[in-house]
């Protein structure tokens, strides 16, 4: 179990790599990776601001829970802070386990939690103006079904 | 006892962090004394249904109580991921 | 989108990374990787038969499906066939679309169906002996979902 | 008619592939007729719960016509993934 969070740019490939690698007992991995998305059209930057320590408290928290409820063999969660440019990948999750029933369950739970458990922010700045994202209510509902 | 602002309600308040000497039992009387403060705080403060809580790095409900609490920050609904 | 069978090992990091960079308008990118299980600690080999020509059919079927279904930006599927040691990953899938949710949902939809609709068949060699693996009822359980 | 096994079919039958003359209208009919050739093909087709069956590389039922199709495949259930 990882949880990783830097400010720097991650290697989504080869994290996946070798997370997948040299494993003879689980059979499914599954990975998640989120990217900066410009809907608009006009965004200049994605800042994401954090709460240095507690986020790394709730990631080992939530990635500890997933890799006891689904009996994983490993699970890895990274998440970047600071600026950003669209296109650019903001964070990413892996597990893996026996059967890809459990792998994408934990995935999803990972992903559930960390929305709305873990502590950080998206701002996004546009040439125009800067705003806050809001969080969506069906990011809080998603963790009902757990 | 530190108190840390994260998001808008940093913004709002305009600081990240503060050192508060306090009586205040709970976070809901914490948040009280601070609204008495000035207009930004009460600006910050004013719907509490847009703000989470956290003591000493863990999410906590604003009837918990602060004995003991060395950290307690406020921000809004969290959006990672 | 794109459907890939072949014999050759595929490089899962490399695959991951390529499919998920240079997305703007897509925020959520979920990979799957099947790998090969010893589950007894006694596996050689594992080969993989398959029906050239339906194969690439009916995996091309369900990725058409799974990418109008969710509105996807993007979906792989690369599967190999022939003999491959524990520990080799035997296929991968990848979504791409613009929320976790549809990205999750189309990944697995596409693994269902692979499982049980697209002409693959395992068959496990031992020092001792061979025996082709059985199909579980639930991953024909698993298609009433969608 | 090219007629395909594959799997523990094709290991039963002893062959990949042949080309039978055959008027069976449906799938049904051409299993009749192939299981009354010879002991291997009855032993491949006792128990159809075990089988699935391809007309030109399309997944299809044992009642299905066989009208016009230039390929059928037999096979277990699948174990891809």
């Amino acid at each position: 179990m990882r949880v990783t969070v830097q400010e720097a740019p991650f290697d989504y490939g080869q994290e996946a790599e070798s997370f997948a690698n040299g494993r003879h007992d689980m059979g499914a991995i599954v990975t998640f990776a989120g990217i900066v998305r410009d809907v608009a059209g006009g965004l200049d930057v994605m800042e994401i601001e954090h709460y240095p320590g507690m986020t790394e408290k709730a990631l080992e928290k939530i990635a500890a829970e997933a890799v006891e409820r689904w009996s994983l063999g490993d699970a890895l969660i990274i998440h970047r802070y600071g600026r950003m440019g669209a296109g650019e990948k903001i964070m990413m999750v892996a597990t893996a386990a026996r059967h890809r029933k459990d792998a994408f369950e934990a995935a999803e739970y990972l992903m559930d939690y960390l929305k709305s458990r873990a502590p950080f922010w998206k701002k996004e700045h546009t040439a125009q103006d800067a705003g806050w994202v809001a969080a969506r209510d069906e990011d809080e509902a998603a963790l009902d079904r757990w | 006892m530190n108190v840390l602002y994260f998001a808008w309600v940093r913004e709002r308040i305009g600081l990240p962090k503060e050192k508060i000497e306090t009586n205040a039992t709970t976070v809901n009387e914490l948040i009280a004394e601070l609204r008495g403060r000035e207009e930004r705080y009460e600006a910050a403060f004013a719907d509490l249904s847009a703000l989470r809580v956290a003591i000493d790095q863990e999410l906590s409900d604003f009837d918990s109580p602060l004995e003991g609490a060395q950290e307690v920050a406020f921000f809004p609904p969290m959006t990672g991921g």
